[in-house]
């Protein structure tokens, strides 16, 4: 088998989880791994699509997959990091298996733009599976120069990683323990986070934010109960809600949680000795100084987000009716 | 032309062939009339010269009419269309005898279980049918004529596994007067249930019950106890196995221990006790594990024992009363002969750690059910007060999950069987003893044994709380300042129609039985087969429950799938019936399925020399030929199709009979009257 | 001799076949000579001219003994196999080509058409104008007409009935010779001919019966070809990895090839009784390969490259299948 | 058969007496349907099973052969169910060279407790063996293939009752 990677980095390795990419761009050579990018990767559609249109959504997943296929060249394995893509990519070949009618929609959807992707014909897995199964936590070792020796982490996964675990992947759906045994080997102190596969809100934020706080608010004062001094992570969505809204959480509630939340390359990257800016530090919005003192790493200057487009109207236009949409709304 | 099957020559047999309807069984999809008309016809140049179909051929009426046809007709073969041979084939052959017919002349083929309960295409079933009807008419006629072989039984039986189901057995065995063998893996005999406080529903002390049986098992005289010991090889068959015992050594000479505990006392080395104390208590590196063990002897521990593992100590041995202790033992390798087997070997309990959001293992109160019968077992660790990991705090609340790994399809499918009645049980225990607030999360309570239900109702009287839903998980993350430093058992009551969150100081998890780690293992050993949850697999799971698919070897509680001590009990004894019926008989009768060596064509090969697990087959050097030797062959067939110059053969299920069999099943039985075909490529 | 002063008629034929048998008679010797003196050849292309026209004037039956050789190919051997049989009281199906297709049974794993453009279209041939065989051709003197090629090749008795079989490629001279012994026997009334259907000129048993090898129990590790290792002249070829056909073989032949060092390939066909030869050796080597995971089974298959060859050299048209698919069906 | 019905295919299917053919009585027990097409012989042992058997029921009509045993390490008979492992493989080269398509003869391990997988396994086979067509050998040795049982119109004639 061909030692590359299909890599599909999805939307936010490129705006929210800039961090994600770049330490994970750092940490590739050390540990071996070669991840060629699919060509013309478009949008996974996120978690809302497929509440939507079935076929539609799944075409557009399929899309990279089938993109991924032509490129396969004695590879089989399809690499995302972000957890929201992960799943939806591994989803899409799920069902159209097991629902040959919509992999035949999908397939003749794709045709128009002469595509086709077979179901079960790529290995889709997450990056912390190929590095932990692939790699090997003995190569991760090897390559420790900066044991992240005293630092308490908390090993948070989300829930769409390890659930629902089509191809039984992971040590245990409910209660995984690849991150902390990485995290182990890198030198960390890891406690056992006991909501480690629990939800972090997802879109809430933008639909329902009482909901998403409460929910931000959960993962962050059990790590801290736990004395946790900082939680690592494995997707942007989650990321950015435990950074991002942390500050109108603390509001809300009125607590003064300062809980950092980095990614686990982040991390890995510092155990390799690799510079901090390098990795990413700086972009995060609650800052990781204290945490980065601890290990004995001087924290860059936080970056300051550069607005990647011109301000949006203030209101977008009206969405146009739908029959049927007073029964829904 | 090749083959045995002569297209132009008719049958010189007269076959009589019966459809059974088994009721709406098979005529509910098969057209049994149509059948019979058809083989009365179609068949009759096979030689089929009655054909006849019944409402139900195991009837007696059913029977005599097969034997009055084979006096009256002169019927040489006989044909059953109905249910499976593993139902009826002794039926019919014996009803053969009855009617003066070599039983081995008969065939019961299968269109129930093969054809009507598979099928549902009636003309499609039809059809199949005649064919399965044809494939038998032709299989019958290469029938031979045989006699079942007579294989004396040694009186004595193995009985493997000291827990209750072995004791029952073996005791009910050594009742009668008969010799036992009766090995135990662990130092002392008494299984699970010594482990166990109260037994449910009458709450009487396991103690109390188990030890008079085990003091009867470890004295009665025609009970040879074997403890501390494995059974490490198995050969031959029913009535005469060979099995080979592997004692191991304790390091203690049991003629001169008097049990005095002494050593025990005396030895420095603490052991946390993960057998006998589920991991809740500690045991010293020679021990008998709980104070009534049968034998009373002590071993020791060998990885555990300071002077093995240092070279320096002796403790025991210098205060020994009785200079009983022997460093330099070692294991032996006891043979002995049986008739029979009785395999009894027990359960395993589930792993909880594989459920990790249960906390099993992580959250220091967490609770497995076995861990619990210690800590309320008077004789346990805390003299069966009922606390927390911290050794003095009493619970004020308990929450007990029931089907642990049980009824799960990520863990296992079935249901475990003692759970409900065990749990309540604890809630019972509980609430007596610490007056705590019992939770009960269930999916179904199932209490279906005598006087199961009547304490139900008394669990629920006495107040414990009922909620019906699988738990989501138990967590130490609390949401709200009452959460704080308790356990949380996430929840949702289907009963409320609504999730929740209930803080407790204590849960218990009710984890399921689960096969012996090494039953796969011990089913090679024995020649039985395990389902592919890894349970025994019982002759007939209703009607011989307690017999295997191998003569001679049967099987007793819980390797077979959960049950509680009644059932386990009555299974002991059971085995035991099956046993002494045999004993008393002296011989059984086996099928005659057997290999022979045509010594005229043998060149002596050897090609089938190494192909015996059973070692029937033998090379004689100055002749140079093979031979099989018909007491230990077990009728496998594996040498009669390797043999290349087709010199073995073997009956009742001999080349020509398969042959025949194949060309009835394709049908070619109706070319007979045809010419021989012209041989032109199509 | 007859009652009517006239010797017994003999004929010998040659179907689709080498010719080996037809050596192998001649090979008998002074032998021979009792055939001369017992016997009035009436056919016998190779030794005497005669046509066939001579032979269909014989009243049926007239015939004593006739020894066909070589197994049916096209529609002239069936004519000839089918005039003899009438012709003839004791048909023999002499050596492995009558009785079981033998290498020309081999065709049988090709279609007609792959063996015509194998013999008429590959690079070797010098056919630029792809000149296939016709069944009809005119020329000035007439139309002239070959047989017509079947697309499988039989045997004798899958033709017509077959009162004895004689088998060996060829069949060993001092079997031939004990066979004519004993049919001139019988015509005196000295002996007992076997009752018909019978194989005669060879055992019942098989090779190994008569291979003086060492033998062993077996445990097959790896199959290897004879002209890659020494072997050990004293021992079993089969348990030193040759695969050799002995054990399922038909004695008769003394063991002549593994005697001489070479693996037995089965000439004489299979033991009494056997439905299919082929089938035995396999199940034979099978059973007795040392590997139970399917990758080392695999492995150890390896050794044999052309299974079909190896085990049904001579005997694929006799066996259960005779022919592979392609060969069956007309294109 | 006629040409507008769906091929029926005939498989033979042999079956180990210990497992797969309590597997095939599972099944009935549990009314757990499978195509008809499959024709069960019961041996002792998967290792009882002579390719002859094979040869014969492909050569006398059957269009495929099911050769069941009990999984590797569960034989009743210790480890018989690797000769037949092994002559399967064997088998299956040589049926490559006489053009028999692999899915026409199948090696399944089904364990007594395995009804449904037997079930399912035959399922597969009929449908894969359907898509191949009918085998035909039977024809080609002169004989007619019995997709369907003769009809009234196909009655022995005067002369074969005499005989009977």
């Amino acid at each position: 088998m061909n030692d590359k990677y299909l890599y599909y980095p999805g939307c936010s390795m490129e705006s929210s989880a800039k961090a994600y990419s770049e330490s994970l761009a750092a940490i590739c050579e050390p540990i071996g791994l070669h991840l060629e990018e699919i060509n013309d990767w478009n949008c996974c559609g996120a978690t809302e699509y497929i509440g939507i249109s079935l076929t539609p959504a799944y075409s557009l997943i399929t899309r990279n997959l089938a993109l991924a296929s032509l490129q396969a060249d004695g590879t089989r394995t399809v690499v995302a990091p972000c957890s929201a893509c992960y799943l939806n990519l591994a989803k899409a070949d799920y069902y159209m298996q097991e629902r040959p009618i919509l992999g035949e929609n999908v397939n003749t959807a794709l045709a128009a733009g002469g595509l086709h992707y077979d179901p079960g014909s790529l290995f889709i897995r997450h990056l912390l599976d190929v590095i932990i199964n692939d790699i090997g936590l003995d190569k991760v070792k090897s390559k420790v120069v900066r044991p992240l020796t005293g630092l308490r982490v908390a090993p948070y996964l989300g829930c769409m990683v390890p659930r629902p675990d089509y191809e039984h992947r992971w040590s245990n759906p409910e209660y995984p323990n690849e991150l902390d045994r990485l995290l182990k080997t890198l030198g960390a102190e890891v406690i056992d986070f006991p909501l480690k596969t629990h939800c972090c809100g997802g879109h809430m934020t933008q639909i329902g934010p009482n909901t998403a706080f409460e929910l931000i608010r959960r993962l962050v004062s059990s790590a801290d109960q736990y004395r946790a001094e900082v939680m690592v992570t494995l997707g942007p969505m989650c990321q950015m809600n435990i950074d991002a809204y942390q500050g109108e959480m603390n509001r809300h509630f009125h607590t003064d949680y300062r809980m950092p939340i980095i990614f686990f390359t982040q991390l890995m990257g510092l155990a390799f000795g690799l510079n901090a800016k390098q990795l990413g530090f700086g972009r995060e919005l609650v800052g990781t100084r204290e945490m980065l003192q601890r290990i004995g790493v001087e924290a860059p200057e936080p970056i300051e987000a550069v607005p990647a487009h011109k301000p949006r109207m203030k209101e977008g236009l009206p969405m146009p009716r739908m029959p049927g949409d007073e029964e829904v709304n | 032309m090749t083959g045995p099957f002569d297209s132009a020559s008719k049958s010189p047999e007269r076959i009589g062939v019966y459809v059974c309807h088994c009721g709406t069984n098979i005529a509910g999809v098969v057209d049994v009339a149509e059948v019979r008309d058809w083989t009365e016809k179609r068949l009759k140049g096979r030689g089929v010269i009655i054909a006849r179909d019944y409402k139900f051929m195991c009837s007696s009426l059913g029977q005599e009419m097969i034997e009055k046809d084979i006096q009256k007709l002169g019927l040489t073969r006989v044909v059953v269309a109905a249910c499976s041979p593993h139902l009826h084939e002794q039926t019919f052959r014996n009803a053969c005898q009855r009617g003066g017919l070599n039983p081995y002349l008969s065939e019961l083929v299968s269109i129930r279980e093969q054809v009507s309960w598979v099928h549902t295409d009636k003309h499609a079933a039809t059809d199949k049918a005649k064919a399965v009807v044809s494939g038998g008419v032709e299989r019958v006629i290469k029938n031979e004529p045989l006699e079942p072989l007579r294989v004396p039984i040694n009186e004595a039986t193995l009985v493997v596994g000291g827990g209750i189901a072995g004791i029952q057995a073996a005791l009910e065995i050594a009742d009668a007067g008969f010799p036992v063998y009766l090995v135990e893996r662990e130092p002392s005999i008494g299984g699970h249930m010594a482990q166990f406080d109260k037994t449910f529903p009458t709450l009487d002390c396991a103690a109390c019950i188990l030890t008079p049986r085990m003091v009867s098992a470890g004295t009665h005289r025609h009970i040879t106890l074997m403890t501390w010991s494995e059974v490490e090889n198995v050969s031959g068959y029913v009535g005469n196995f060979t099995v080979t015992i592997r004692k191991r050594a304790r390091y203690v000479n049991t003629e001169l221990c008097t049990g005095c505990g002494i050593c025990q006392e005396k030895c420095p080395k603490k052991v946390i006790d993960q057998i006998y104390e589920a991991g809740m208590g500690y045991r010293k590196a020679v021990y008998t594990p709980f104070p009534q063990a049968v034998p009373r002897y002590p071993v020791i521990d060998k990885p555990n024992c300071t002077y093995f593992s240092k070279g320096t100590c002796k403790a025991c041995e210098k205060f020994c009363p009785t200079n009983a202790i022997d460093f330099n033992q070692q294991d032996e390798l006891i043979t002995v002969q049986v008739g029979n087997i009785i395999l009894a070997t027990g359960y395993d309990l589930f792993n909880a750690r594989r459920i990790p959001h249960y906390g099993y293992g992580r959250l220091a109160n967490v609770y497995t059910n076995l861990e619990f019968e210690r800590l309320s077992n008077a004789a346990g660790p805390t003299n069966g007060e009922i606390v927390l990991r911290d050794g003095k705090t009493k619970p004020k609340s308990v929450g007990i999950i029931h089907c642990v790994g049980s009824r799960d399809r990520n863990y296992n499918n079935y249901c475990s069987a003692i759970c409900c009645m065990q749990s309540l049980k604890f809630a019972h225990l509980v609430h007596e003893r610490t007056g705590a607030t019992v939770y009960n999360f269930y999916i179904d309570i199932r209490t279906t044994a005598k006087a199961y239900d009547e304490f139900y109702q008394r669990v629920l009287e006495e107040g414990t709380l009922f909620v019906r839903g699988r738990v989501a998980e138990v967590t130490d993350a609390a949401r709200k300042p009452e959460e704080e430093g308790r356990l949380i058992i996430q929840v949702e009551d289907t009963l409320a129609g609504k999730q929740r969150r209930i803080p407790v100081d204590m849960v218990i998890l009710s984890a399921g039985l689960e096969p012996r780690k090494d039953a796969k293992e011990t089913a090679k050993l024995f020649g039985i087969s395990c389902s592919a949850d890894g349970w025994y697999i019982e002759k007939h799971p209703k009607l011989d429950p307690v017999a295997t698919m191998t003569e001679g070897i049967f099987i007793a509680g819980c390797n077979t799938g959960p049950k509680d001590i009644p059932n386990t009990v009555s299974q002991g004894a059971a085995a035991a019936a099956r046993v002494l019926g045999r004993i008393q008989q002296k011989e059984i009768f086996i099928e005659p399925v057997r290999a022979s060596v045509n010594q005229d064509k043998c060149s002596g090969c050897r090609i089938c020399n190494n192909l015996c697990p059973f070692n029937a087959i033998s090379f004689i050097e100055d002749r140079k030929v093979t031979e099989i030797n018909a007491a230990l062959c077990q009728g496998c067939g594996t040498c009669v199709a390797a043999c290349p110059a087709g010199a073995i053969s073997g009956t009742v299920f001999s080349n020509e009979q398969v042959l025949s069999q194949i060309d009835g099943l394709l049908m070619l039985n109706l070319e007979y009257m045809k010419e021989a075909p012209e041989l032109v490529a199509v | 001799m007859n009652a009517n002063g006239t010797k017994p008629k003999f004929a010998m034929y040659w179907a689709a076949g080498c010719g080996g048998c037809e050596i192998a008679v001649l090979n008998i010797g002074e032998k021979i000579l009792d055939v001369d003196a017992n016997f009035d050849v009436v056919f016998w292309p190779v030794a005497m001219d005669a046509k066939y026209k001579d032979v269909e004037a014989l009243d049926d039956g007239a015939i004593t003994l006739c020894l066909l050789n070589g197994s049916i190919r096209n529609s002239e051997n069936e004519a000839i196999a089918k005039l003899l049989r009438r012709k003839s009281k004791i048909l023999v199906a002499f050596g492995s080509c009558a009785n079981e297709g033998c290498i020309p049974g081999l065709a049988n794993l090709s279609s007609a058409q792959e063996i015509f453009e194998t013999a008429y279209n590959t690079i070797s041939t010098d056919n630029p104008q792809h000149i296939r065989p016709q069944p009809s051709y005119f020329v000035p003197e007439g139309e002239l007409h070959i047989p017509e090629f079947y697309p499988i090749v039989k045997t004798l008795d899958q033709i017509v009935p077959v009162d004895y079989h004689m088998p060996g490629c060829p069949p060993e001279s001092h079997q031939i010779a004990a066979v004519i012994d004993l049919v001139i026997k019988a015509l005196h009334g000295e002996a007992q001919l076997p009752p018909p259907g019978s194989v005669i000129g060879a055992g019942d048993s098989t090779v190994c019966d008569e291979c003086q090898r060492t033998r062993n129990v077996k445990a097959i590790k790896q199959f290897v070809r004879i002209q890659d290792v020494r072997t050990d002249p004293t021992m079993c070829l089969l348990e030193q990895g040759v695969p050799c056909n002995g054990p399922a073989t038909r004695s008769g032949c003394a063991a002549l090839c593994p005697q001489a060092g070479a693996q037995c390939i089965g000439c004489y066909g299979p033991a009494e009784g056997v439905i299919d030869y082929g089938a035995r050796l396999i199940s034979a080597y099978a059973s007795v390969i040392d590997a139970k995971e399917p990758a080392e089974i695999d492995r150890v298959l390896d050794g044999l490259p052309d299974p079909a060859g190896q085990f049904y050299r001579f005997n694929l048209a006799r066996s259960l299948l005779r022919a592979a698919r392609s060969a069956w069906i007309k294109s | 058969m006629t040409e507008q019905d769906q091929f029926e295919p005939v498989i033979i299917g042999f079956t180990c007496n210990w497992c797969s053919y309590r597997a095939a009585d599972l099944a009935g027990t549990a009314r757990v349907k499978y195509p008809p097409n499959v024709r069960l012989i019961r041996l002792m042992c998967s290792g009882r099973l002579d390719p002859t058997f094979v040869m014969k029921a492909l050569a006398s009509g059957a269009d495929g052969v099911l050769i069941t045993g009990c999984h590797p390490g569960e034989c009743h008979y210790i480890e018989q169910n690797y000769k037949a492992l092994r002559r399967y493989q064997l088998l299956k080269r040589v049926f490559a060279q006489l053009g028999i398509e692999p899915q026409r003869v199948k090696l399944v391990w089904a364990s007594a407790a395995e009804g449904v997988k037997l079930a399912h396994e035959i399922t597969t086979m009929v449908e894969e063996v359907r898509a191949l067509g009918p085998l035909h050998w039977g024809a080609s040795n002169g004989r007619e293939v019995h997709d369907h049982l003769p009809t009234e119109d196909m009655e022995l004639p005067e002369e074969a009752e005499v005989m009977a």
